[in-house]
């Protein structure tokens, strides 16, 4: 089963016209999912890789395709409009991976969609991925996924792919994969997916990528030691980093004590999770304790 | 981006925060001449990217044109090191002279992003002048916050209990709540990341004043203020940190040996980890970003290479948007553009990942791979031997 | 027990040191309700008749005094910022009985509210009263009032108290009267205290009182066909006011047939409320409605 | 408030939406300059506060600056009379000379509160120069609306969508989305309760322009335009009842003979109701507040009493903020300045009741108390006897 995404799943592409929104669009259609229409604004009418209908508006696309999920790819200072419309179009999940958006817009896009039944994931996030379902919503590349019972949940793209690698690796599967995003504004936290893992019954433990920066980790730890029985294998990557630098989009502004690795990987160690020493290391502490869950 | 104080003190006046008379002078001259225009009293202000000024020794007070001449000399053209700099610090290019102010009172306030709450927060804080993250750490309670709701904007019950919560006088509070509206609408319309007073000064007669300014633009929102990516000073930035965020590539300057070229700010950090665990230390942190291209991936190498600490470069590729061979291609072209032989440590996985290794096989590049980050850590300390 | 209101109801009076607040927060102690707290900024420490603490904020008052309900009388361009303080300060129930409020300031206003656990009666409006628990927040005269099982809702005040006054004569008492306010925008509508009433044990008819303009009376309407078991008595005013005039504060624009009175009343009749024929008949009409429920 | 059709235009000009070239007149002499100034041909339009100003013959098309001036003649000081005015029309103190529009299509654009979104909706048509009302109550799905959420404003797939509805050919459409968000920034920041452009043109060679503009001012929200507010024109209002709402009193003009006291909207038209089931006509709406004090009951009275049409009076007073005490006196007071001798029906209730009637008791006024709308219908159809 997983979360967000599965065999219902019927994906609309935002910007499938551009060079990023054709490229992974491609790529997840090879990957097995299911993708029933695209947007481009001016477009309409064009058939994407002769099979996928091109629409002018979301409203459109709905209507035509009941798409339900929207991968957005359109440039930053119209990824604010996309998601909107989106919104507006009842579409109840939305990853937008586009990188740059500015902040101000988003803190009055979450807003908006607080009013709404839309889940958006993102911005400058690599999406989900169902492997069970071969439903892929984002950039990460398919083929280092092996379907299973893992949930894994990250800020960041690449750092997500690492852990999914090493659990593949192993022969570990996973149950889905989300990249929330590392931008100061999301539409969904670590929270959120934590009760989302916590609630499917297809996923028995959870691989928690977190990073310096902001507090959303403490927060996800309050949770964890609250809410989820499920066990949690954590990373908190940045303990090297030198204080009071920015180290790049993922906002890994290090700005006070909470903010610090030592800080949040000692609430995660409050919490229960079971801690992942170093980033090589991933896939051999879920072995680990998938081993002692027998 | 960040601004200059003097450059944050005029949008400042515009709004309608006052702040005290004053110029800004780029020679020692025209300090002379601005401390004259104020009848000989003033203080002279570094124009540094930096806090800290103060106890660095970059404010001074003068007491007649001579003296400010005098210490404009000192300033200008040297290098000014604070505890947010590096060991070299920031060229001193100007100095802002301005009138002596009558302080009665210092208070801190504040505009920034909160990720909590998803949205602007003001903070405000009776320990102006002092260092706000050591009162935020020591004395929290002594630093009230107020979130706004993006739809209401900042309103009038909020701005009269910071009023009351800084214990402002009727008096005060007036000219104190028209300075917190216009820097919400300064946040706002000018898409900041951050406005900072530090100190905002009650004078003897009761005026409310921005005795110092600082102001950073979010770069995500500088594509619609044109205008105010023109404020840019390139000089306050490290050279290659501001190269590198030319080419839209998040690069940190460190202080060890290995290179690090990686993708996505996650991996990077971790590729951090990696590198310190294995009894290394990294020179750099890079994320050359999702959508590069090879141009883009040589240009980051490039930075990479032109830092005389690198002895060794640590590749560390997962191919998503960014695709294996285009990154090995961009190694490829820089390594050879330079010329360079430096040991290559190169992890590489998913997309395309057989085609960029055959690249990077196929060149004369001293290429070591490995196939997990335990092997790359292994490769670092076999290449700094 | 009623609705909204009841012997728990701890009330706040911002404005209370004004003229219109002063005088009903007096009326409103005569009448019994228990008002614990007023607010008027810069007035803090001062105490009202002798007996009510005010202080500079909401937000204190609540802390002081646990006050669960907030009465506004601030002047119109003070009165979003009451209304946000408030609930902002987690007042549960407010009533803002100021007319003239900006209409845009409340367009922002609601969607604010939207968001928390609150309720807004009016502006514009003449509040609500609970007379078997003797408490009344707003502007209505207390003792035309009646403990009874009538619930009473209608856009505007005084024509509220008519129908009140010609309940009370026949000596049928009610159980609340709400006044929603007649402004283009507020808090809370017809539709809403009419599934209040539905669930109000202590209520056995509604009488419902609308108005020519807008289309609430038709969302009304369809709620009573939809959802309300309870019987429903119906005036609609303003059927021989003329045509593309403007009735006052009320908002009684008559922009579209469906503004008008005649395509109210069949909505009503067409819902199965039983129309009440001239404003002089509002007593009569409950009367024999109440007597054939036996 | 209204504005004038031109005042609109400036506003709209300021806010860069392309208006027809042209000017104001006041005289026949300026009319004729201004159409000398456009070349000769120009259009004159009547100045005034009411919509069908084309089919009552205040919109004219002349071919000469002669013909302006003689055009200009015959609306300056005239009263118009269109199907929105009363047999009396409004009078004419101005006329707006522009140049000829090349026409190819014509649009209907507007903004306005909808009170079920609770918010402002943007409302498009491609049926342009028409009564709009009429097309919304044949053809209601050639309106097309978009509700504008505060917190995002006015959003670019929401203006894509309409000018993909109006049929908008891309040269068009750029052109018109900025008329559109201009109308939001117009519409929000001068607190409008209706901005309206009917027809929007667009031209032979794609230009998109403003032949009309509509703006309508919330009065609750003038406290802070003042500005604005010196725009009004209340040579354009009905004499009582700008008398009245400079007093804060609404106050409408019936055809009726029974003058109307009342306070709150709601009961104000209940008593019409109850006053036209009598049998008689009522001569005015009158809702005299909530805050009233004596004196402006009794400018309510004496507006009531100006009015020839009135031959008795009824006045239904529920007390609540308003005491029934204050409006006695309040009637007393306008009755015997104006020396009235007209039969008063009174029926008071609530808020200090007996001291009310005591007070008209008391006086030489000629009253008839009611207790119940009933006996008030009664005692109407009685004193009109």
């Amino acid at each position: 089963m997983g979360i967000l995404l599965n065999e219902e799943s019927r994906i609309l592409v935002q910007g499938i016209t551009g060079r990023e929104g054709s490229f992974h669009a491609r790529a997840g259609m090879a990957y097995g999912t299911n993708v029933v229409a695209g947007v481009t604004p001016g477009r309409g009418g064009q058939l994407f890789e002769e099979q996928v209908p091109v629409f002018d508006s979301v409203a459109q696309a709905v209507a035509e395709t009941a798409a339900n999920v929207s991968l957005i790819f359109v440039p930053p200072p119209f990824a604010p409009d996309a998601i909107a419309e989106a919104a507006d179009a009842g579409v109840p999940l939305i990853a937008c991976i586009t990188e740059g958006v500015p902040v101000q817009d988003m803190a009055r896009i979450v807003r908006y969609i607080d009013h709404k039944p839309v889940r958006l994931i993102g911005p400058n996030c690599p999406g989900m991925i169902n492997p069970g379902a071969r439903c892929k919503v984002g950039i990460m590349p398919g083929d280092i996924h092996l379907p299973g019972r893992v949930g894994v949940v990250s800020r960041s793209g690449t750092l997500t792919y690492e852990a999914v690698a090493q659990l593949t690796h192993r022969g570990i599967g996973q149950s889905s994969c989300v990249g929330i995003g590392g931008d100061p504004i999301i539409g969904t936290s670590f929270v959120d997916i934590l009760r989302l893992y916590e609630a499917d019954p297809d996923t028995d433990l959870i691989v928690f990528i977190g990073e310096i920066g902001g507090t959303m980790e403490q927060e996800a730890a309050a949770c964890i030691k609250a809410e989820i029985s499920k066990p949690v294998c954590t990373l908190i990557v940045g303990a090297t980093a030198p204080p009071g630098k920015r180290m790049g989009h993922a906002g890994a502004i290090i700005t006070g004590d909470s903010a610090r690795a030592e800080a949040k990987i000692a609430a995660m160690r409050d919490a229960g999770a079971h801690i992942i020493p170093t980033p090589a290391d991933i896939g051999a502490t879920a072995e680990a304790v998938l081993g002692e869950m027998g | 981006m960040k601004l200059h104080e003097y450059q944050a003190k005029e949008i400042f006046a515009c709004y309608g925060i006052p702040v005290p008379r004053g110029s800004v002078a780029a020679t020692a001259g025209e300090a002379r001449q601005a401390a004259a225009d104020l009848g000989g009293q003033a203080v002279v202000k570094a124009q540094v990217h930096a806090g800290g000024r103060g106890k660095a020794g970059g404010i001074k007070v003068v007491r007649s044109p001579e003296e400010a001449e005098q210490t404009a000399r000192e300033f200008l053209g040297q290098n000014l090191v604070t505890h947010q700099t590096d060991a070299r610090g920031v060229p001193v290019n100007s100095v802002l002279v301005e009138e002596l102010a009558d302080i009665r009172r210092e208070l801190y306030v504040a505009l920034t992003i909160d990720r909590g709450f998803r949205g602007p927060v003001l903070l405000v804080s009776a320990a102006g002048g002092m260092d706000i993250e050591e009162v935020a750490a020591t004395n929290p309670q002594d630093i009230h916050t107020e979130p706004i709701e993006p739809v209401l904007g900042l309103m009038p019950y909020q701005t009269r209990r910071l009023a009351a919560r800084l214990n402002l006088e009727p008096a005060q509070a007036r000219p104190a709540i028209q300075v917190l509206n216009a820097l919400y609408r300064i946040f706002t319309e000018n898409d900041c990341s951050l406005v900072e007073i530090n100190p905002l000064i009650i004078t003897g007669d009761d005026r409310v004043v921005a005795l110092d300014a600082k102001l950073d633009l979010e770069d995500d929102s500088l594509f619609r203020h044109a205008d105010l990516g023109e404020l840019r000073d390139r000089s306050q930035e490290d050279a290659l940190e501001a190269e590198a965020a030319d080419q839209d590539i998040a690069y940190v300057n460190l202080e060890g040996s290995v290179g690090c070229l990686v993708n996505g700010a996650g991996l990077a950090m971790a590729t951090l980890d990696v590198t310190n665990a294995a009894g290394a230390a990294p020179a750099n942190f890079l994320d050359v970003g999702g959508g590069a291209d090879e141009e883009k991936v040589a240009s980051a190498v490039s930075i990479i290479l032109s830092d005389p600490k690198v002895n060794r470069v640590l590749v560390n590729i997962f191919g998503g948007i960014l695709r294996c061979d285009i990154a090995a291609r961009g190694i490829v072209l820089a390594f050879e553009r330079q010329g360079a032989t430096l040991p290559l440590i190169v992890r590489m996985l998913g997309t395309n990942v057989v085609e960029g290794k055959e690249i990077l096989q196929a060149s004369s590049l001293n290429v070591t791979f490995a196939d997990t980050l335990t092997e790359a850590a292994a490769a670092i300390r076999q290449a700094g031997g």
